[in-house]
């Protein structure tokens, strides 16, 4: 059960999503530089946040031409999990590989802080250890958070169960006070059609440790230890 | 194009370059001839302020440096501090206030850049920025102006590059309205085994130019910073650049990577001056000397001369001493990162540096006598009039007002006193997942991978207080930070400091410069903290006024043991609320926030401060803290008692506006000594607010008595109100309200 | 030479946060009888190259590919001579 | 009703950060002869009103003031009738 955590020039949540998997599930996890040309049989990617060409241009618009996407679409389409943190839920819709677009957030301010996620969808690779409708306390932090697609999009992805999480506030209510950005519908996180792509905003590599003050972002990295040890 | 015809030297060019005529003969002198143009350009910078510190030098002397866990002490790119287990803190302040007053947004990114540059070159791999800033009031949409831009360059570029900015302070006094103060403070963790210094030692060792490309930038930009602020000053040709943050994060990446592969034997960045600098310091320290082809150096714009490369400040470039046979593999990491890689030279025993291009000698100076022969001035001194005048001030003359909620909310929604979240939410503080104590607290807390131990980290100073007394401000600078520390659970390692004033050929500047230096090293010595690097930004000023004296100070402790980490918010209904320190003395109103905001005056002298007490509540509230007494712990600064009693009671929940319920306070100030008002505002140094649990009463106050520290019950937490018998109360929510709302309104 | 000349927007469709904060500051400031504000991208690319209808292919495919996002954007473009 | 195009650009002695990231990316893509990428904002501010002379005084005076900063940019801008 091995781990590839993709580092594009400029990521730097690579350390981070690293020692996740390292020093939380203790599990095999290797760095793979984005001109790569194979995923070295890892069993989960990882593209982690940051700001892969320092976010120049669009976020994600340029690491998503990297040699290693390739490899990324191919996994992906086979079914191999993928999650995209922050920067790399920006790379993933750049990539085509999640419908929609980010906009700055509305505020045009970077946010940094811990915000309430709801949980909608149990059911994937990423989220099985989490009851439905969960909420979780995860931090954000990002400039261009601001979730939009077109009203046929999102409706696709709301009647599918494809919002996975939602901003909202500490009684789990998704309003507009509890939307840290102006994305639409409140969303913080989204898969593909066939539940094995997720890109989500929030950082839950960063929330593993009470000491850091949340370990609620455990139930994410569990849920994928065992997808990939059940399999 | 080989050829390059230089302009004649002569006496008005000197002047031009901001050399005097003494300094323009005692180069004659020591090149024995008329300097070239190229060479003049290169005294020129090397003699500025900015590098030669000539107008600061004496000053700098009185600093303590040494102590057993400092590895790297002042005069490297940053200095160091041993925190045990193989493993060195790297610190370093900088300024970047002239650059940020007419380009916020890019002054303040590129300060970022710079002092990260600072860090790493070190071998140490950057952890956490700090950002104290000065601005003026915020009434004055200029001001709004520059410190939003300033916020968000800071932001948009440490957040680019990866390293959190995990604390800071935000002041705003009138003083600082067109030239404001932004320095930029970076750590780094270092293994002390790899610690890479500036050396360009090894004769026949190759001159390594890596990075970004040379362009025309900011040729003449230290002498830049050390001239006063005029209008023509943005009239110049930019000399303000584009941060590059993304550049900057693969070049501090390759860099690790080369001090990691041990290929290199110096490595120096070329910050202000360019290679001029970067080149003749590693040589200087090396004592050996450089030969350089400026046809070699990777270049970004047509026609530059050999003067306009040594001179170039273009960003993210570093000078690489490396031994020939390791060129190949050190280019292949620069490859990797997709950053140029170009040799431009080698080291030489004959100790002159030799600027050619091609075989063409432009320039060939003794860099012995450059760096060592720098003029040294002690300016005149002369105690400002003001100072007399403002000593008369007496405190009783202050008409008590009767309502103190209303003077407690005014304070609180004063913009220096207010909630800073609007500032510290831009920035990334969590990334790299080691920061446990985040922004809200008396200090930043990273914890140390791989150890149990954590370090604290806050900046410090009030330069009201350096105003109205430069000594004491300075002491008290370094006693709040030290506080600070003690307040998170950490013992102080070393600090860094930044010394901001005005222009220090007037003479009253020279002497507030002189006075609050001997405060910090006065204070340095009794708290036992070293001085272990540094900056010093003068010309701080704008048509009419300086900008206060503003010695900031940035400090780093440590916290040996992850469960020792203490905040200042208050933790359970019942625990027990104390003030420990000076309790028995006079309050005293002068330069306090109270005064200023409420009564609208800056009068009277700075705070009194006692370094030997204070060393003593800093020991026993460690001390406290280690015996696990401690719930929590708050020094009292700006503000006063008041409002660190109200700072305690605002419990930091995810939502600035829901405080955690049981968290009130129920307090009595009687027994302290003097006027309400003042009892309630007066910013006595030297006092620190606990709280610990009934049952660890008595094992609290035994220490204290034990270590001769007063300390003093002020009453319990819980409810949801904040009360100080017949003199405060009010909601908690409320109070939290009014300081969460003050800046993110007035910036709306 | 050729400078090719690129203008990104946001489709009419999207909200468009930046303009609207621009709106809302330069009104606070007393600019009156703004309809509407937009921002965009400015974007030249100078080719060393005079072959008109090749570079007019390759800054279309790289609009296309690149320089916009078409879930959110549109482009247009002019060809200059010269500098 | 009148709407000004406004161009943003950096000054042409300042390195854009963005222009040269982009550039080098375009050619690994596989885009050659470029021979520099300069990124700019484009502006579009419609206003609610047709007198030109006043429009125009405006336009000039928020380039200077909000939109651009001259000690690193440039601006030009053109007025247009209609939406
Ligand atoms: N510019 C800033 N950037 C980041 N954090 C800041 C900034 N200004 C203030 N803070 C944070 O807000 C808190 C309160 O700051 P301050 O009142 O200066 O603390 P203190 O008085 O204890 O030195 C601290 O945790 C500080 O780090
Ligand atoms: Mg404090």
């Amino acid at each position: 059960m091995k781990f590839a955590v993709i580092t594009f020039p400029g990521s730097n949540c690579d350390y981070d999503c690293y020692r996740a998997v390292k020093d939380h599930l203790k599990c095999p996890v290797e760095y793979i530089w984005h001109r790569e040309h194979s995923l070295n049989d890892c069993d989960c990617v990882i593209l982690p946040g940051g700001f892969s060409y320092g976010d120049y241009l669009r976020t994600g618009a340029i690491a998503r031409f990297s040699p290693i996407m390739r490899q990324v679409i191919d996994f992906a389409d086979k079914g191999g999990p993928v999650i995209g943190i922050c920067n790399g839920f920006q790379i993933l819709l750049e990539s085509g590989l999640l419908p929609g677009a980010m906009l700055v957030n509305r505020s045009l301010q970077f946010i940094c802080k811990t915000v309430h996620l709801k949980a909608e969808n149990n059911k994937l690779p990423f989220t099985n250890k989490l009851t439905k409708n969960q909420l979780i306390k995860v931090p954000i932090a990002h400039k261009e958070g601001n979730y939009y697609a077109d009203q046929k999009t999102v409706r696709e992805l709301e009647e599918n169960g494809r919002v996975v999480f939602r901003y909202c506030d500490s009684s789990g209510k998704a309003d507009d006070t509890a939307n840290p950005n102006g994305s639409v519908n409140n969303i913080a996180g989204i898969t593909n059609q066939q539940g094995n792509v997720l890109g989500m905003m929030p950082h839950p590599e960063r929330a593993l440790e009470q000491l850091l003050g949340s370990s609620d972002g455990v139930l994410i990295f569990d849920s994928i230890k065992n997808f990939l040890g059940a399999k | 194009m080989t050829k390059h015809q230089e302009p004649i030297v002569d006496i008005k060019l000197a002047r031009s370059f901001g050399i005097n005529q003494e300094e323009f003969d005692s180069i004659q002198r020591i090149m024995g001839r008329m300097p070239s143009y190229t060479e003049l350009g290169i005294f020129s910078v090397l003699w500025s302020e900015h590098c030669s510190y000539k107008n600061s030098k004496p000053l700098l002397k009185l600093f303590p440096t040494r102590a057993p866990q400092v590895l790297q002490g002042p005069g490297e790119n940053a200095g160091i501090v041993d925190i045990g287990d193989g493993l060195g803190i790297a610190m370093k302040v900088e300024s970047h206030n002239h650059p940020s007053a007419i380009e916020p947004y890019q002054g303040a990114a590129t300060g970022i850049g710079g002092i990260l540059r600072d860090i790493f070159t070190m071998g140490a791999r950057p952890i956490a920025l700090m950002d104290p800033l000065y601005f003026g009031s915020l009434e004055d949409a200029h001001v709004r102006h520059l410190f939003s831009g300033v916020v968000s360059g800071i932001a948009d570029y440490g957040n680019c590059v990866g390293i959190p900015t995990v604390g800071g302070s935000v002041v705003f006094d009138e003083s600082y309205t067109t030239n404001p103060l932004v320095n930029v403070m970076c750590l780094g963790l270092v293994e002390n085994k790899k610690i890479m210094r500036g050396f360009a030692s090894g004769s026949g060792n190759l001159v390594i130019a890596v990075g970004a490309t040379t362009g025309r930038d900011g040729i003449h930009g230290a002498t830049f910073a050390s001239e006063e602020l005029s209008e023509e000053s943005s009239a110049k040709r930019p000399s303000v650049q584009i941060g590059d943050p993304f550049t900057k994060k693969l070049l501090l990446e390759a860099t690790l990577e080369l001090i990691e592969s041990g290929l290199a034997v110096g490595i120096q960045d070329m910050g202000a001056a360019g290679l001029t600098s970067s080149s003749i310091e590693m040589a200087s320290r090396a004592g050996t000397g450089l030969e350089m082809d400026m046809s070699q150096v990777p270049l970004r714009e047509k026609g530059m001369t050999p003067y306009e490369i040594m001179l170039s400040e273009s960003q993210e470039r570093m000078v690489v001493v490396a031994p020939k046979e390791n060129y190949e593999q050190i280019k292949a990491i620069f490859d990797k990162w997709e950053l140029h890689c170009s040799s431009i030279g080698v080291v030489t025993d004959d100790g002159h540096v030799r600027i050619k291009w091609g075989e063409e000698v432009f320039a060939d100076i003794p860099v012995k006598a450059l760096v060592d022969e720098a003029p040294v001035y002690e300016r005149e001194s002369q105690k400002p009039g003001y100072l007399d005048k403002l000593k008369q001030f007496i405190q009783n003359d202050i008409k008590e007002p009767k309502d103190h909620n209303r003077s407690l909310n005014i304070v609180l929604s004063a913009p220096t006193i207010a909630s800073k979240r609007w500032v510290y939410q831009q920035y990334d503080h969590q990334v790299r997942t080691n920061t446990a104590v985040l922004p809200g607290s008396d200090a930043a807390v990273l914890r140390i991978r791989g150890t149990n131990k954590a370090i604290g980290i806050t900046t410090d100073c009030n330069g009201r207080y350096c105003y109205l007394n430069p000594f004491n401000g300075g002491a008290i600078a370094v006693a709040e930070a030290a506080r600070n520390l003690a307040c998170s659970g950490a013992k102080p390692l070393g600090l860094t400091d930044c010394l901001n004033f005005g222009n220090p050929y007037k003479p009253e500047v020279f002497y507030q410069m002189k006075q609050a230096v001997e405060g910090l090293a006065e204070a340095c010595k009794v708290l036992e903290v070293p001085v272990i690097s540094g900056n010093v930004s003068l010309y701080n000023e704008s048509l009419t006024h300086s900008v206060y004296p503003t010695p900031l100070i940035g400090m780093v402790g440590l916290i040996e043991d992850l469960s020792q980490i203490t905040t200042q918010w208050f933790k359970e209904p019942g625990d027990v609320v104390f003030l420990a320190g000076d309790i028995k003395s006079q309050p005293d109103i002068g330069g306090s926030e109270y005064l200023k905001v409420v009564h609208g005056q800056v009068n009277g002298d700075a705070p009194a401060i006692d370094l030997s007490a204070e060393k003593k509540l800093h020991d026993f509230v460690r001390d406290a803290i280690k015996a696990g007494l401690v719930r929590s712990a708050h020094d009292c600064s700006e503000g006063g008692l008041a409002v660190a009693l109200a700072e305690c009671c605002f419990t930091p929940p995810l939502d600035p506006l829901l405080n955690k319920e049981g968290t009130g306070l129920v307090a009595d100030l009687s027994d302290l000594p003097g006027r309400s008002d003042f009892k309630l505002f007066a910013e006595f140094q030297s006092r620190i607010v606990l709280s610990c649990k009934p049952s660890d009463i008595e094992k609290l106050e035994g220490l204290a008595k034990k270590q001769g520290v007063d300390i003093m019950k002020l009453g319990t937490v819980g409810g949801d109100r904040l009360v100080i018998k017949d003199l405060i109360d009010l909601p908690v929510a409320e109070a939290r309200k009014t300081w969460e709302e003050a800046i993110p309104n007035i910036m709306k | 030479m050729l400078t090719a000349e690129i203008h990104v927007t946001l489709k009419d469709l999207v909200l468009d946060p930046q303009g609207t904060t621009l709106k809302r500051s330069m009104e606070t400031m007393g600019y009156q009888n703004i309809e509407e504000v937009r921002m965009g991208k400015f974007i030249q690319v100078r080719f060393d190259s005079d072959d008109r209808k090749e570079v007019e292919k390759k800054v279309d495919e790289m609009c296309r590919q690149i320089l916009s996002n078409p879930v959110i954007e549109q482009y247009s473009y002019s060809l200059t001579e010269g500098e």
